[in-house]
């Protein structure tokens, strides 16, 4: 009954079988492509070279063997399934990313991922700290995706295509164009925050929240490889440019010293691997940063290697935390005599760790050594990448000795117990390919030669075995080795100076994040309570003030020529009612009472019935004059005879510094909408309409009342709308009459 | 005749639901709705078919009678609303989750509501727009009110006054017009403004946007928008996010490929910012607020500054761009909206404070909200990635730097707000410890309403060859394209 | 009851029918001269309004034709169906159509605008009546 | 003739803005009314207010004669009825609200959004 997820993992063993098999008969590169969205010139496109098997090997690899570890390291905890699933739908988005050649398609694995393995990192959510490590990682490589979407479209716009191979093809052209910098700096902070380089480093040891499998499949082995891949995929292309040499170069080393310095800070053995695969991830970025065929070598090697050491580096970690019920280094020592084959693995991992001869990670900084001597890197890089290695042998130390080898202080209580067996052959497995690739390098060099030379084109595959230089490595290596030693043996004093100088963490860029999280829902706050005040006058004088000061500018834009309509003589009705339209709509603003102010404001209707009755329009006068009588009779009728009304407000606009503000805007309101109505009545008329209408009334539509004709035959389609809002306007308010009336009675 | 069914059926139904006797409503309604959308399904076909379909009411000749007419743009619209209309009253259909009160005027004003953007989608009349807004009004009024709470009137009251300032600007922009040019038809509105000097044209075309603008809700006249749709019922609630805005929408890019054809790069660019301005307030609202309702309703707005801004680009793929994004947007936030109602349904509560543990208890719900939020936020394969993929690129393209990193920087807002929704909602344990989630009775109507939406959803963003097709053409055919 | 009150009961009742005739005639002339289906509907409107505030708003609500909403409905489903007689005869929606019925003495004229009015006219009544008389009503319940 | 009823207009838009800013409901409400009422004659005075004759084809005529433009008399007709309908769907919210809340104070009114008591968050509402 143990482990029953166990036989998932032959679908990632499947994927990986067949993977051998094709890379044995089928000769690499190869390439498929469907059309998907043809208008948009999108294509499902996958293309896989020397690069990109090299990490569907890793991807498949590693998969199996963490479905094997994850299905031991799990069993029997309910969410298993859920995280299986999510574990294999990452594999095949890896598994996407690292094949396509279309950018938006790798964009679209990309987010994948990222959302996939947010999901993992909050696998134990009922923790807030585990909340907000998921938060954290998704928030920044979420947010780096949105470069890296940007950086693609300017890249195809400025290549031309979308295809990586048509851009790589295009390169040379594209250095000419001033975008090309902005396109490649935006890729980078896409690929920078999902490789966990400076100044996003710090989610990456904050997402061991996640379960171990998980940590150790996405954490080491495959997504924080992404960034890295982006980068490779493109040295072909863009490794000839200074900027993209010093950038890499510069970022990456600066990653790697910030990691190492971090890493001897921690406790937590989960955490210490997390910095120390950081430090890995920055050298891969200066790897491909540097010129020449050497360094595309040894970002090959160093990728292969570190996944052969740093996976089982957390299967061990994983190990501990289930047999000894902790990962803190300091409560575990003398581990040996209970988890023995743990304690095996181990020390063969950190063998490769360390870089110490017979294991593959000696052949990966043989490589890396070759690499900065041909390229010539600046003494500070050099001496960077020496500091870097030396943690790297500290931290295999603290794994493989301090760990396993100490003073046995285990209390009464705790029995620390071996893993089961699916816990043990994974790392056991990946440590003996270490020391095997170690002892016979020459097996994986054609693997090597072909992923070098997708990074650098002019690379002969066949000529991997005559790089290797064991002089200059082996000088380099016995340094590193023991100056690794020495900081080794201070560890812990190392860690009490360090963390005197804790409030060196203020400025970094952690705390930064934490600061600027803080400050969204701040400046949210801040905003929408501005916008979003909940008070009605004052979104109203938002408006009108918004409306008019857009038609004022419109306006002063235009610069009318201020032809208005000539003055005629004017009827001495029209201007009567005119004038008492005015003085009606004047009194309003003077009377308190609600209902005087009712009956002032009929004024201006029965102004309006008497200017149309003038002006030629007795319909409209008449139903002006009705609708003006039937409103102010319910209404006064109501509002005099409802009791539990409350009394009305003071004067006009209450608030008194609104005030000055709000008569302003009233009267330029009605200015511009008046003189808008003079400058449109001065331009010719077309009365193409009333012509039409004058003339087919009777013949056409049989109707002498041409206004009626209109309303019932011509428009009668505004009509038919204008009786369904009457309507729906008396259906609109028929439930509040109804609670109305039961409330009151 | 199939262009007006997009009025008359609806509108019929509408009145047919007054007159039957009680019993009989919801069966007239329903049927009213399939047969919308059975009738927007041919009109659409049609279109596409066919090109674009007109007609005249009363048959008169043109510019004198009053002018419907269905392209690609309003074919898709009528569409959606169809749809969301057969959505909402599935959901309605004996449904417990947030289900609107069975009040006896709920299904007419909502066929009403329909009727009334329906009609404003195909009507090729500046005057007939009006009237079609005026009845959307009031049958979202009316649809406001029928909680009859002193929230749901407040929200009323802030809905009325802001809205009817917008329907009264409207018709002073088209009695100017009309005084101007003499016209009411689009076309011959678009040929006579061509004429006018722009010391006019230009604060006529400020005031008939200006109206628009308050209708789409853009900055700084969103304020109706966030005071009262979170009053609303979730079923009516994911109507009107799916229409409502996007009729002020639509008809600012009618007014601005029909009535105002070109139109000055100066409106353009400051539409621009209008829309940047929309997007980031939408999105920090969003993020301010715990209310899933209030949160929506402010994404919204971040959404139509989306739209706006696509539009602003005036170009044919800005134009798709713009299109694609509002029938993404009314898809999307129309099932978010109901995904929020299950989440009521589940915890009793809107506000993430008060909510939880919804990733254990209702996993396939969890996978749902993902899916969309994901969608909102434009992560791919959806169809939020590429409405906004055509945006940003457009933006890039045509040097609108500024505009596509606000685009962008948006984008990562509104993962952060989505992120505090999964964060509280889901993965945080609920703070009632003793909470259960309830059974699921009566819940079978919503769950299909919902999953139709979601797996359209879905298609759109993994197959979304055949749609930006659609909108490309639609686009081709504005701005006197054609 | 006072006399005054009853004087205005009596003469309303009068007058009632009087205003209704009156306003179908007001819709009825309107396709020639001032009038049609709004105003009418207005004049009928008045009529109900008036009794409301005489007598009572049941009283006025019984002589509705039907309760308000579905009177204002059942208008704008006449205006609605009377565009559709065109449809049928293979012209566009709300393409009116005249046909002259011979009586013994005259001819009548009758046509699908006539219809049209009528429904604005009902619309109207309905709706605004409904209006007033629910409103006059929660001020009744209030006494 | 405009200019008298331009005059008119913006004394009723300027006063219609300055009562719908209040913080008085029903001053608010009428207000809006006014400034519809404005708008309405800006529509009427649209097509030009060139002849004091109704519109109305003579007796016998088949086409008339000079006369007022009928069509925006057409249109107004439309808007003076909506408006009216929307007045009284204002005044009956009105009412409800003056009953529900029992203040007149639209700046009081803040059923649907509470003001905020937290630094940071928004007011946590009960249940509806």
């Amino acid at each position: 009954m143990h482990a029953t997820a166990l036989p998932l993992a032959l679908v990632p063993a499947t994927l990986f079988a067949l993977l051998v098999l094709s890379l044995i008969s089928v000769p690499l590169p190869w390439s498929v492509s469907w059309p998907w969205i043809p208008v948009l010139g999108v294509d499902f496109a996958l293309y896989v070279d020397g690069l990109s098997a090299q990490f569907l090997l890793l991807i498949t690899g590693i998969g199996t063997l963490v479905a094997v570890y994850g299905a031991g390291y799990l069993a029997g905890d309910a969410r298993r399934w859920r995280v299986f699933a999510l574990l294999l739908l990452f594999m095949l988005a890896m598994i996407g990313a690292v094949c396509s050649d279309h950018l938006l398609l790798l964009f679209l694995f990309w987010e994948l991922t990222s959302v996939l393995s947010f999901l993992l990192v909050g696998f134990d959510h009922a923790r807030e700290s585990s909340r907000k490590s998921a938060q954290q990682a998704l928030l920044i490589t979420g947010t780096g995706g949105l470069f890296l979407l940007a950086g693609s479209i300017l890249l195809a716009e400025i290549g031309g295509s979308y295809s990586l191979r048509q851009l790589i093809a295009a390169a040379p052209a594209m250095t000419d164009d001033a975008r090309l910098p902005a396109a490649l700096t935006l890729l980078f902070v896409g690929a920078f925050s999902k490789s966990a380089q400076f100044p996003f480093h710090f989610w990456l040891p904050n997402a061991m929240a996640a379960p171990t499998p998980v940590s150790a499949y996405l954490h080491s082995a495959t997504l924080v490889k992404l960034g890295v891949y982006l980068l490779a995929r493109l040295d072909a292309a863009f490794s000839d440019l200074l900027f993209w040499e010093y950038s890499l170069v510069g970022i990456g080393t600066l990653t790697a010293v910030i990691a190492a310095v971090q890493t001897v800070r921690e406790r937590d053995l989960k955490r210490i691997l997390a910095w120390s695969t950081v430090a890995t991830l920055g050298t891969l970025t200066m790897l491909v940063g540097l010129p020449g065929h050497g360094a595309a070598l040894a970002v090959a090697a160093l990728f292969f290697a570190h996944a052969l050491y740093k996976a089982p580096l957390f299967f061990v970690a994983g190990n501990l935390d289930h047999g000894a019920g902790t990962r803190d280094i300091d409560r575990l020592t003398g581990m040996r005599r209970h988890l023995p084959w743990t304690a095996t693995a181990a020390l063969l991992a950190a063998l490769s760790m360390a870089g110490l001869p017979l294991s593959f990670g000696f052949v990966a900084k043989d490589a890396m050594t070759l690499a900065k001597v041909e390229a010539g890197v600046f003494a500070l890089v050099s001496h960077a990448t020496l500091f870097v290695g030396s943690i790297s042998v500290a931290v295999a130390a603290v794994a493989a000795i301090h760990i396993f080898w100490g003073r046995d202080n285990v209390g009464r209580d705790a029995h620390p117990h071996e893993a089961p067996v699916t816990m043990l052959l994974p790392p056991l497995l990946l440590v003996a390919l270490a020391v095997l690739f170690g002892l016979q390098p020459t097996l994986v060099d054609p693997l090597l030669g072909v992923a070098a030379q997708a990074m650098a084109p002019g690379f002969d595959p066949l000529q991997v075995d005559s790089s290797y230089d064991a002089w200059p490595v082996a000088e380099a290596s016995l340094a590193t080795f023991g100056f690794g030693l020495l900081i080794y043996l201070g560890w812990d004093r190392l860690r009490t100076l360090l963390d005197r100088a804790r409030e060196l963490d203020e400025i970094g860029p952690e705390s930064w994040y934490w600061r600027k999280l803080k400050f969204v829902p701040k400046l949210a706050a801040w905003l929408t309570r501005r916008l979003q005040h909940g008070v009605l006058p004052g979104y109203l004088l938002t408006l009108a003030g918004a409306v008019t000061l857009a038609l004022l500018a419109a306006l002063l834009v235009g610069r009318p020529s201020l032809e208005l309509p000539s003055a005629e003589t004017l009827p001495l009705p029209v201007v009567g009612s005119a004038l008492l339209i005015a003085t009606g709509a004047l009194a309003t603003l003077l009377v308190r009472d609600h209902l005087v102010l009712l009956l002032v404001s009929g004024l201006v209707g029965y102004g309006s019935a008497l200017l149309f009755l003038f002006t030629g329009a007795p319909d409209l006068a008449f139903t002006q004059f009705a609708v003006e009588t039937v409103f102010v009779v319910v209404a006064a009728t109501v509002l005099r005879r409802l009791r539990q009304l409350p009394p009305p407000l003071q004067v006009a606009v209450s608030e008194a510094r609104w005030r000055p503000l709000a008569l302003a805007v009233s009267i330029a309101l009605g200015s511009v909408l008046s003189t808008l109505l003079l400058l449109a009545a001065a331009q010719p008329f077309d009365p193409q309409l009333s012509d039409f209408f004058s003339a087919q009334s009777v013949p056409a539509a049989h109707g002498r009342n041409v206004v009626n004709v209109i309303i019932v035959d011509f428009r009668a389609l505004d009509t038919l709308g204008e009786i369904a809002v009457v309507a729906l306007a008396l259906v609109a308010a028929l439930p509040l009459l109804k609670l109305s009336r039961r409330r009151s009675s | 005749m199939l262009v007006l069914t997009p009025l008359l059926v609806p509108l019929a139904t509408a009145l047919l639901c007054l007159l039957v006797p009680p019993g009989w409503q919801q069966r007239v309604s329903l049927a009213g709705a399939l047969l919308l959308l059975l009738c927007a399904l041919a009109l659409a076909s049609q279109v596409v078919g066919n090109g674009p379909l007109t007609v005249v009411a009363g048959g008169w000749p043109l510019p004198f009678g009053i002018e419907f007419a269905a392209d690609r743009l309003s074919a898709a619209l009528v569409l959606i609303a169809a749809l969301m209309l057969n959505v909402v009253l599935l959901w309605q259909v004996g449904g417990s989750a947030d289900a609107a009160p069975a009040a006896a005027t709920l299904q007419p004003l909502l066929h009403g509501l329909v009727a009334g953007a329906g009609a404003a989608f195909v009507t090729a009349d500046l005057f007939n727009l009006y009237v079609w807004f005026e009845l959307t009004l009031i049958c979202a009024l009316g649809l406001l009110a029928l909680g009859g709470g002193l929230r749901q009137l407040d929200a009323t009251l802030k809905y009325f006054v802001l809205n009817v300032v917008g329907t009264l600007l409207l018709l002073a922009a088209v009695a100017l017009l009309y005084a101007a040019t003499g016209q009411l038809n689009f076309r011959a509105l678009g040929a006579a403004t061509a004429q006018l000097p722009a010391s006019i044209a230009l604060p006529l075309l400020t005031l008939l946007s200006l109206a628009f603008l308050i209708k789409a809700a853009a900055f700084p006249f969103f304020a109706w928008l966030p005071a009262s749709y979170h009053s609303l019922p979730a079923p009516v609630l994911a109507l009107f996010s799916a229409l409502l805005a996007k009729i002020g929408i639509y008809a600012l890019i009618r007014c601005l490929s029909d009535v105002f054809h070109p139109a000055p790069d100066l409106l353009f660019n400051v539409l621009g910012w209008i829309a940047v301005l929309s997007m980031i307030s939408g999105a920090l609202g969003a993020a301010y607020h715990w209310d899933l309702r209030r949160i929506l309703a402010f994404h919204s707005i971040s959404q139509i500054g989306y739209i706006l801004l696509a539009i602003a680009l005036a170009s044919p793929a800005g134009d798709a761009a713009a299109i694609l994004f509002m029938l993404h947007h009314s898809l999307v936030k129309a099932a978010l909206i109901l995904t929020a109602a299950l989440i009521f349904h589940a915890c009793g509560h809107y506000d993430l404070r008060r909510i939880g543990g919804l990733y254990a208890g209702r996993p396939w719900l969890s996978l749902v909200f993902l899916l969309l939020a994901l969608s909102l936020v434009g992560i791919p394969p959806s169809s939020g990635f590429w409405s906004k993929f055509l945006v940003v690129r457009q933006s890039l393209v045509q040097g609108e730097y500024l505009w596509a990193a606000a685009a962008l920087g948006v984008g990562a807002v509104t993962l952060y707000s989505m992120l505090k929704i999964w964060l509280e909602a889901f993965w945080k344990p609920h703070p009632d410890e003793s909470w259960q989630a309830p059974a699921r009775h009566r819940l079978l109507p919503a769950h299909a309403a919902l999953g139709g939406l979601v797996v359209l959803i879905l298609s759109f963003g993994l197959l979304p060859e055949s749609l930006i097709a659609y909108v490309m053409a639609a686009a081709d055919s504005l701005r006197g394209r054609s | 009851m006072s006399p005054r009150a009853l004087l205005a009961e009596v003469l309303l009742r009068i007058l009632h029918p009087v205003l209704l005739l009156a306003s179908l005639w007001i819709l009825l002339r309107g396709h020639n001269e001032p009038g049609g289906g709004f105003v009418g509907g207005l004049l009928a409107v008045a009529a109900s309004a008036a009794m409301a505030l005489t007598l009572t708003t049941a009283e006025a609500r019984q002589r509705l034709p039907l309760p308000p909403p579905r009177l204002t409905a059942l208008g704008v489903l006449i205006a609605l169906l009377s565009g559709l007689p065109g449809v049928f005869a293979g012209q566009p929606f709300l393409t009116h159509l005249w046909v002259t019925v011979p009586l013994a003495v005259t001819e009548l004229p009758l046509s699908t605008v006539m219809l049209f009015d009528l429904g604005v006219y009902l619309a109207v009544w309905g709706a605004v009546g409904g209006y007033c008389l629910s409103l006059l009503a929660t001020v009744e319940e209030q006494q | 003739m405009i200019w008298a009823v331009a005059l008119a207009l913006a004394t009723v838009i300027a006063a219609g803005t300055y009562l719908a800013l209040s913080r008085d409901l029903l001053r608010c409400l009428i207000g809006l009314a006014l400034v519809g009422n404005g708008i309405n004659l800006l529509v009427f005075s649209s097509g030009r207010l060139l002849s004091q004759m109704p519109p109305f084809v003579a007796a016998g005529a088949q086409q008339l004669a000079v006369a007022a433009n009928p069509v925006p008399q057409a249109l107004v007709l439309t808007a003076i009825v909506i408006s009216f309908i929307f007045l009284c769907f204002s005044l009956v919210l009105a009412v409800r609200l003056l009953q529900l809340a029992g203040s007149a104070d639209t700046a009081q009114l803040r059923a649907a959004e509470p003001a905020a008591v937290d630094a940071v968050k928004p007011a946590l509402e009960e249940a509806a």
